[in-house]
């Protein structure tokens, strides 16, 4: 057995509500442990659209959840404008969708206090020239695209600031239960392989679609059902705003602008398994086949990546997935047996602070402090370690004005080395141990259309003339990355994208012979 | 004495009006030639054969066109004859005892020297009809230039044409037959006169009020007076093969004529316009008569001294343009301009826009950047310099205005991109307007197609020959300039270095494995760039002004 | 045989020289340089204004054309824009009828469809019609006083190599053509490294620090080499070799920068104050 | 183009790639008149390094110390693969043919035939190889008496750190000594070949000896990236080995790679004094076969061309240089639309594991050929007879798992062509 941590609350789930919860316990001065078993937004956090809702659509679905985005919507948009895209959007129908739905729309968003301004058909295309020339129904909202990783990076940034702690690729074991309480938490580093106990008078599950499997660490059931969904990245960004299909929500219906790239997706199968999934042929070309409806130039756009995530949703009962609420499930486990235990999931990226302050009340509630929330007016502060994950930031910088010094090692999203640096040493601040995998989390560091194919080995020799790498770790780290990387490629590979992925199979398998020594 | 007095007042005029013109130069003009090395140099470095050839054969407006020359040889012969001959007979008779005016052949060379004029002017105003322009000459010229120089042939040729009046009018004249009887024979009506006159109306065209036929005439005696009094002077007029015919035509007006003196009106006339002709000389556009032989005599610049011998400009080569278009009719670079339109392109119009500058410096901003550029466009290939009727040193002209706007803050575009701060570049309010909208400007780096396949393999980038050999100065290899498009940012990268250092050698675009044609993006690249230099540029330029 | 002469904007000014070798040349072998109203190929424009730069190489084209005369040129800048002009004249429709109608205004055409019983007229440079209109034999025959076989290197000049989708001109990456024809003039042509590497001229105006380093790697590559001449077929190479800093470099290395038009026409026995002065 | 709107040749090569430039160099040397199409840039891809067969089967562990073993094993189980009718000596003596070829242009290559040689990459892996340029010869001293080594990088030079390269050679060796070397002048990161081309500075090799000197006498060998110059690379490693007294290897890389572009100057040099003309970048359209000969339409920026020949050889590649082109529901073949052999859908071209050892099914997929290299119609007839197909595009051979590559390459393009001679000569008999 290893040391032992203690803390007031510990928070499972490094995703943006896990993050945002430390941030929001860890202003009201209480003492918070953050854990993730492999790194921040290792869940449906990083697998989404980065799309702040304008509300829009639910209007029809869940207008409560409509009113929700709507308001924490304009807030994040005052309290943490750095990772925020203010793009608007536009909802738009093409012949064949369902006319009733359209006409009713405006009366919804009305219902809901969503603005939303009619379009004259020539105007909005005029505004988005990718739009299809068949439009038959065209309306402006206020959508908004985020930044999720960065979000997320900032969030715990700020709870480390002030006190919170940080464990990543550190993997629940199992619960210590005594007396309806948990009394501990033993916990798995994978990396290192050490055991380690966090004792916590609070334990918080914002672990989204691992919340069931979490609670049944402490005894508790909690009904799950799972509805993976995919997304597409293409190469360049296609338009200036989100892009909505104006009907009930469904696949490939909506395309949100990503800093250069846009985002088009989802899909939503019903899935099983947690841990192996990836987005399949067929959802790729089913996301294609929608959205060239909407969007003609999506149907021969070279996409860089797919990726895909696993919608939480707490079952009870209903047709499809889509119907099930995606407001969120704040769950007290008193009334399950287990007194000091808290799950918080589901619910919507642009909902993750109001979920947080929820949950935190609870905790505080619990703990018996009366301390107010102080998320919804602080600003949430921004660092330079969490910069680097904005597509094209290095360009702001001055692509052509940096140091001479500074070296470009991710050469499709122009990563300088100096970027690289920094988000390594802030990795060895908190103890963590830079690889390739959490570099790329924190920068763009192989998402451009390359895929890592020739970064990765500038940024490891990068690394070991730095003396942050010894021995092989380097090319193990790299059979990882490339690993995870191809988990986003291997559906979308056709065109230039294959003759890209061929160029990286030639790189490193052909001269580098990586396929024979793995440990597979 | 009325006469010498004016003619003193003229020739102050002139002497007062070549000093100033000259003096105007050197004192308006901040950017004259004061370097007094250059000029003790100067005056030996004195182009002689030039000064013959171009000045006195006009050699060069030989060879640019015939009919042209034609005229202007016409005019300058006749001119000079007349000039040294007649119009300062004082002195030429004062030289050369045999002289006469009334005598042969002068008489007739007189005639013949003045047709030459009037035939040259004629061909002048010919030329300036509409419908014998060339195409290229209808290129809009300044208004008061076209005005001035009909206004000089007009008086020329009416110098010419009171001069053939005054000459026919004076043949038929009683009054002035009687002062001149008066004057050198003291005949009266006694001793033989009216014999006189009657020879004089037989053989001279004389034409009297009263009429001698009834009366008997001594001929033999009129001859003998002829010879002793009058034919020193005076041949039979016939040889003044223009006025004796008019004055023939004026016989049945004679006395009417003599009754009001017209003689001594047309007298009047030609002296006067003559004066005006040389009181105005330094202001009109009879100038180039005097600038031409200057700029003429000026060393030709050679290409091995082009960079180093870039000094101030040379404002008596830009006084003595007269403005007659064959330097753009010649010009290199002539479908620059229909194209853009941007007529300081053309030789003629860009030496009228230095002049300007030369005097007020950079007075107006659009028409300094636009000068910049019509003079950044130029080759200097030299075929203006070569066929300049002037024989101006153009090639010298267009290196020292490059070099002058560029001292004065107007710098070239790629200087100007150098020297623009990567914040200023991308300011959005900067952009040209037509940036990427109009068709014909929406190119290889508008259209995915042509870049998306990029995979960032590098081979341009390591096939460069300015990476190679500018590795510690340039930013961006051309991969990386694709990258730039890939993302969005197609005006970022119009201000790369890469893209203005870009050698063309197009070693990227034979190798890329993709096909993507690099090298012809990167010029695109550059040619939209130079929008935005020009912008700033102006902008900068502007703001400049209103500074001051 | 008669050509259309176009001897670019670098002869009328910088280049007499070259220029009066080249007519040299052309006489000794019975070629009839025929000079028409040419406007500068284009090629400076190309950075400046793409418009500008196509519709100057196309209207020379369509002069050329009027006449019924092949166009040669000994500047490789000059052959590589003309080529370009064709390319981008036929690949973008809405600048074909732009430049079209600017033709017309002069009476002028270009388009090959237009009806005329004239051919567009074709594109040489002075060394492609040496090598494939004169014939590389028939040159050989006629050379009369072989040189030295002094080591020479060439400098190929980029705007005819490449790209040889556009130029066609000889293979862009081992070329022949030129290699053939200075070797029969007696010099000894080696290997080097540099051949088909830019000159630097483009820059020598505005980066001419660039342009002096591209020269003296060049200059020493070649004297490693053991060359004596570096030739050059191209009237920017000539010029870019021949400034006076330039020239420095060169003879500090020992070596000389010749044209080929001098060279052959030494070789062909023109007398050397011909080559010279005219 | 004004001498070439019609070629007449014996054989069109299409595609410049590494099985192109043996095609035409194969051709041009038996005296056909040979005409070669295509894009040579993407030769900078290749390593260099000329493969055999390191791996065999794809799922054995470890890889093939003799070839020919594996080749035996190849033949026995599976003659669908491209080696399936040919005899080791054969492949022993195209390999030869290779390396004579480029040995005219002063590219030394090293081979020792029933022996792979195990070659150290910048990852510090080891990739099986058969050929080898005489540059990186002695780095299979690491397995023999040499044990101390100095591995060099480069200051400046991305993606090669010695660390790195040593990281996985302590365990068998008694010293691992990583130098880096900073280039004078040199402060910004410089592409690979720009640095190649300044090794051949004098003044550059004379520092680079400088800093490499103090520790000639603590190792017995060196290691360094491949970079050691573009022209008489041997020559230059020679000059420093003399000057430092010490054995050099050089490191394959990620591209653009060196050793590549060696490759390519030296076909390109060849081929050119072998009479072979080359139209760079013209794309190869509308094959017309009529009477025996061929008809295409060479396509280039400033118009077309038309070139007939008696035979064609298609070495186009794959999907990196378009050779193939995969749709998103099916792979076709972009000159002829040949027959590409290929999984059924989409979804079954890749599996879930990059790095796998059974390789990705697409990488078998590619045209199917009779064992003279023409490819085939569905009834199992050649399409036409003077039509090969050689190279990477061949189906069959997942190349970057077998480490078969340019083996597969220089051996088809021989055979094909061999082929094509036998033909044209019994022809003219």
């Amino acid at each position: 057995m290893g040391k032992t941590i203690e803390t007031q609350v510990l928070v499972i789930g490094g995703g943006a509500t896990g993050t945002g919860i430390a941030r929001d316990l860890a202003l009201r001065g209480v003492k918070v442990a953050l854990i993730d078993k492999s790194d921040l937004n290792a869940g449906a956090s990083g697998a989404n659209h980065g799309l702040l809702h304008s509300g829009a659509r639910y209007v029809s679905s869940d207008a409560e959840a409509a009113m929700e985005c709507r308001s924490e919507g304009l807030l994040l948009k005052q309290i943490a404008p750095h990772c925020i895209e203010e793009t608007g959007g536009l909802f738009v129908a093409v012949p064949g969708d369902d006319e009733a739905y359209i006409a009713d729309f405006p009366r919804m968003c009305e219902a809901s206090g969503i603005p939303c301004r009619p379009l004259d058909l020539k105007d909005a295309m005029g505004m988005e020239p990718c739009l299809s020339q068949d439009l038959i129904a065209a309306f402006e909202v206020s959508d908004a695209a985020i930044d999720p990783f960065k979000l997320s990076i900032e969030n715990l940034n700020d709870a480390l600031g002030r006190g919170g702690e940080y464990y990543d690729h550190s993997c629940l074991e199992e619960f210590i239960l005594e007396h309806d309480k948990i009394a501990g938490a033993r916990v798995l580093n994978t990396k290192t392989r050490e055991t380690f106990l966090i004792k916590a008078d609070i334990y918080v599950s914002a672990t989204g679609a691992w919340a069931g499997r979490v609670a049944s660490c402490a005894g508790v059931n909690i009904p799950m059902v799972y509805s993976k969904g995919s997304l597409l990245v293409t190469g360049q960004r296609m338009a200036t705003r989100v892009i909505n299909r104006l009907r009930q929500a469904s696949d490939g219906d909506i395309l949100v602008p990503g800093g250069v790239v846009s985002i088009i997706g989802t899909t939503s199968v019903r899935t099983d398994s947690l841990d192996k999934i990836f987005p399949s042929v067929d959802e790729v070309d089913l996301i294609i086949n929608q959205g060239k409806q909407m969007i003609p130039a999506l149907g021969n756009r070279r996409y860089i990546r797919a990726y895909c995530g696993v919608r939480p949703l707490v079952s009870a009962g209903g047709d499809g997935d889509r119907s099930l609420s995606r407001g969120f499930s704040l769950l007290d486990h008193a009334g399950d047996g287990v007194d000091n235990f808290i799950t918080i999931t589901s619910g919507k990226l642009t909902t993750y602070r109001l979920m947080a302050e929820k949950t935190s009340d609870m905790v505080c509630e619990k703990l018996g402090i009366s301390s107010a929330c102080m998320t919804r007016d602080l600003a949430l502060p921004q660092t330079a370690g969490g910069k680097w994950t904005e597509p094209g930031v290095s360009l702001r910088q001055g692509a052509f004005s940096h140091k001479k010094e500074d070296h470009t090692l991710c050469e499709c999203e122009m990563v300088p080395a100096s970027a690289i640096d920094s988000i390594v040493s802030s990795i060895r601040k908190n103890s963590g141990k830079p690889d390739l995998l959490s570099i790329a989390l924190r920068s763009r560091l192989g998402k451009g259309p390359c895929q890592g194919s020739s970064c990765s080995v500038r940024v490891l020799s990068h690394l070991y003339d730095r003396g942050e790498m010894t021995g092989t770790e380097g090319v193990d780290g790299l059979r990882r990355f490339l690993n995870e990387r191809w988990k986003g490629e291997h559906a979308l590979l056709w065109g230039t994208s294959l003759a890209q992925s061929s160029l990286k199979e030639m790189i490193h398998c052909g001269l580098f012979s990586l396929e024979l020594e793995s440990g597979e | 004495m009325t006469f010498f007095i004016l003619l003193s007042i003229v020739l102050f005029f002139l002497g007062a009006g070549l000093v100033y013109r000259f003096q105007d130069i050197a004192r308006k003009s901040r950017f004259f030639e004061k370097d007094q090395d250059t000029w003790a140099k100067k005056i030996f470095d004195l182009n002689i054969k030039g000064f013959f050839l171009n000045t006195l054969f006009q050699i060069k407006l030989f060879k640019a066109g015939k009919l042209r020359w034609l005229a202007h040889f016409l005019v300058i012969l006749g001119f000079v004859y007349l000039l040294i001959v007649h119009a300062m007979d004082g002195v030429t008779s004062g030289f050369f005892s045999w002289y006469q005016p009334g005598i042969a052949p002068f008489r007739f060379l007189r005639n013949l020297a003045g047709l030459g004029v009037g035939l040259g002017c004629v061909l002048f105003l010919l030329r300036r009809l509409p419908r014998f322009r060339t195409n290229r000459e209808r290129v809009k010229r300044k208004k008061g230039d076209r005005f001035r120089g009909t206004a000089s042939i007009l008086l020329i040729l009416a110098l010419i044409v009171s001069g053939f009046l005054l000459e026919a009018s004076r043949i038929i004249s009683e009054p002035r037959f009687d002062e001149m009887v008066e004057e050198y024979s003291g005949l009266d009506e006694d001793s033989g006169q009216m014999d006189l006159e009657a020879f004089w109306v037989k053989n001279y065209h004389l034409v009297l009020k009263e009429d001698l036929s009834s009366k008997s005439i001594d001929y033999e005696n009129a001859a003998s007076l002829n010879q002793e009094y009058c034919l020193d002077c005076h041949d039979r007029p016939d040889e003044a093969f223009i006025s004796t015919p008019l004055a023939l035509g004026a016989k049945p007006f004679g006395n009417w004529l003599a009754r009001f003196r017209v003689d001594n009106v047309f007298y009047w006339l030609h002296y006067v316009i003559g004066l005006l002709l040389l009181a105005f000389l330094p202001f009109s556009r009879m100038f180039h008569l005097i600038a031409i032989p200057v700029a003429s005599t000026r060393k030709r610049i050679r290409p091995q001294s082009l960079k180093k011998n870039m000094g101030l400009l040379d404002l008596f080569s830009l006084t003595a343009c007269t403005n007659c278009g064959f330097c753009s009719e010649v010009c290199n670079v002539y479908p620059n301009f229909q194209v853009t339109g941007n007529g300081e392109i053309l030789p003629h119009l860009k030496i009228e826009t230095v002049k300007t500058m030369a005097k007020k410096g950079l007075w107006d901003a659009r028409t300094v950047a636009r000068l910049r550029s019509g003079n950044d466009d130029c080759t200097r290939c030299g075929r203006c310099a070569d066929i300049c009727p002037s024989g101006i040193d153009l090639i010298r002209l267009w290196e020292s205005a490059d070099h002058l706007m560029t001292s004065l803050g107007c710098p070239d575009n790629y200087t100007q991109v150098l020297g623009t701060s990567f914040e200023q570049w991308t300011r959005q309010d900067l952009f040209p307007k037509d940036f990427g909208n109009s068709s014909l400007t929406s190119g290889l780096a508008d259209q995915v197609a042509a870049f998306e396949n990029c995979v960032q393999c590098t081979i341009c980038t390591n096939s460069c020959p300015v990476v190679a050999h500018d590795l510690n100065q340039n930013d961006l290899g051309p991969h990386q300039v694709m990258n730039l498009l890939r993302l969005g940012e197609k005006h970022m990268a119009t201000g790369s270095r890469m893209v203005w250092h870009c050698l063309t050698c197009y070693s990227c675009q034979e190798l890329c494995p993709q096909g993507i044609r690099v090298t012809d993006i990167l010029l695109e690249l550059r040619t939209q760039g130079q929008k935005t230099a020009g912008q700033i540029k102006l902008s900068q330029l502007t703001n400049q002004g209103s500074d001051k | 045989m008669r050509l259309a002469y176009f001897p670019g904007c670098k002869i009328t000014f910088f280049l007499k020289e070259y220029g009066r070798a080249v007519e040299a040349v052309m006489a000794a072998l019975g070629v009839t340089l025929v000079e028409l109203p040419f406007n500068c190929c284009g090629n400076p424009s190309r950075g400046k204004n793409f418009e500008v730069s196509i519709f100057s190489a196309i209207k020379n084209l369509a002069l050329a054309r009027k006449y019924g005369l092949d166009i040669m040129t000994p500047c490789k800048c000059c052959f590589g824009q003309l080529k370009h002009g064709v390319y981008w004249y036929e690949t973008r429709k809405d600048l074909r009828v732009k430049i079209d109608r600017l033709l017309a205004q002069e009476g002028l055409f270009y388009s090959s469809s237009h009806e005329s019983d004239r051919q567009p007229s074709s594109i040489k440079h002075l060394l492609s019609f040496l090598y494939h209109d004169i014939g590389i034999d028939t040159l050989e025959d006629k050379i009369t006083r072989p040189l030295e076989s002094d080591k020479t290197v060439l400098q190929q000049g980029c705007h005819a190599l490449r790209p040889f989708c556009v130029t066609g001109f000889d293979n862009p990456f081992a070329p022949q053509i030129f290699k053939a024809l200075v070797n029969i003039t007696g010099l000894d042509v080696i290997d080097w490294s540099k051949e088909t590497e830019c000159c630097g001229s483009p820059v020598a105006h505005d980066h001419g620090d660039l342009a002096l380093k591209i020269l003296n790697n060049k200059a020493q590559t070649a004297n490693r080499e053991g060359a004596v001449y570096i030739c050059t077929a191209c009237t920017h190479c000539q010029l870019q070799y021949q400034g006076e800093e330039a020239g420095h470099i060169l003879s500090k290395n020992g070596l000389l920068a010749v044209s080929y038009p001098f060279v052959l026409g030494e070789a062909l026995g023109i007398p050397l104050e011909k080559l010279r002065l005219g | 183009m004004t001498d070439l709107n019609s070629i007449d040749c014996d054989l069109l090569v299409i595609g410049a790639g590494f099985a192109g430039m043996v095609a035409a160099a194969r051709a041009s040397h038996l005296g056909l008149r040979t005409v070669l199409a295509g894009n040579s840039g993407s030769l900078i891809f290749v390593s260099g390094l000329m493969d055999y067969l390191g791996v065999y089967p794809m799922d054995a562990k470890g890889v093939l110390d003799d070839p020919a073993q594996g080749l035996a094993c190849l033949q026995s189980e599976n003659s669908t693969h491209p080696y399936g009718g040919i005899s080791h000596e054969q492949i022993i003596q195209c390999f030869e043919f290779v390396k004579w070829i480029l040995g005219k242009e002063g590219l030394a290559y090293h081979l020792s035939p029933g022996r792979n040689l195990p070659v150290l990459t910048a990852m510090g892996t080891f990739k099986p190889s058969f050929m080898v340029p005489r540059t990186m010869e002695k780095g299979s001293l690491l397995f023999g008496e040499k044990k101390r080594l100095l591995l060099i990088d480069i200051k400046g030079l991305q993606g090669f750190s010695a660390r790195q390269a040593a990281g996985g050679l302590a365990k068998t060796l008694d010293e691992v000594i990583c130098l880096t070397v900073e280039i004078p002048g040199i402060t910004k990161t410089i592409p690979p070949i720009i640095l190649a081309e300044l090794f051949e500075d004098p003044g550059v090799q004379e520092s680079f000896v400088r800093q490499v000197l103090p520790f000639s006498n603590r190792v017995d060998i060196a290691g360094m990236p491949a970079v050691c110059g573009v022209h008489d690379s041997l020559g230059i490693q020679q000059k420093i080995e003399k000057m430092t007294g010490l054995d050099l290897f050089e490191i394959p890389g990620i591209p653009p790679s060196i050793p590549g572009l060696r490759l390519k100057n030296a076909f390109e040099k060849r081929l050119a004094a072998l009479g072979v003309k080359f139209l760079s970048n013209t794309r190869i359209k509308d094959p017309v076969f009529n009477g025996g000969k061929f008809i295409f339409t060479g396509v280039t920026d400033s118009g077309k061309l038309s070139i007939s020949a008696k035979g064609a050889v298609l070495g186009i590649g794959r999907f990196f240089s378009k050779g193939l082109n995969a749709g998103r529901d099916k792979i076709m073949e972009t000159l002829f639309q040949l027959d590409v052999r290929q999984p059924v859908t989409r979804s079954l071209w890749h599996g879930t594991n990059f790095l796998t050892r059974q390789g990705h099914k697409i990488n078998q997929a590619g045209i199917e050929t009779d064992q003279r290299f023409r490819p085939l119609k569905k009834g199992g007839q050649p399409v036409f007879p003077g039509l090969y197909a050689v190279g990477s595009i061949l189906a069959h051979n997942d190349w970057m798992r077998l480490k078969s590559g340019s083996g597969v390459s220089l051996v088809s393009a021989c055979t094909a062509v061999d082929d094509f001679y036998q033909g044209v000569t019994k022809a003219k008999i």
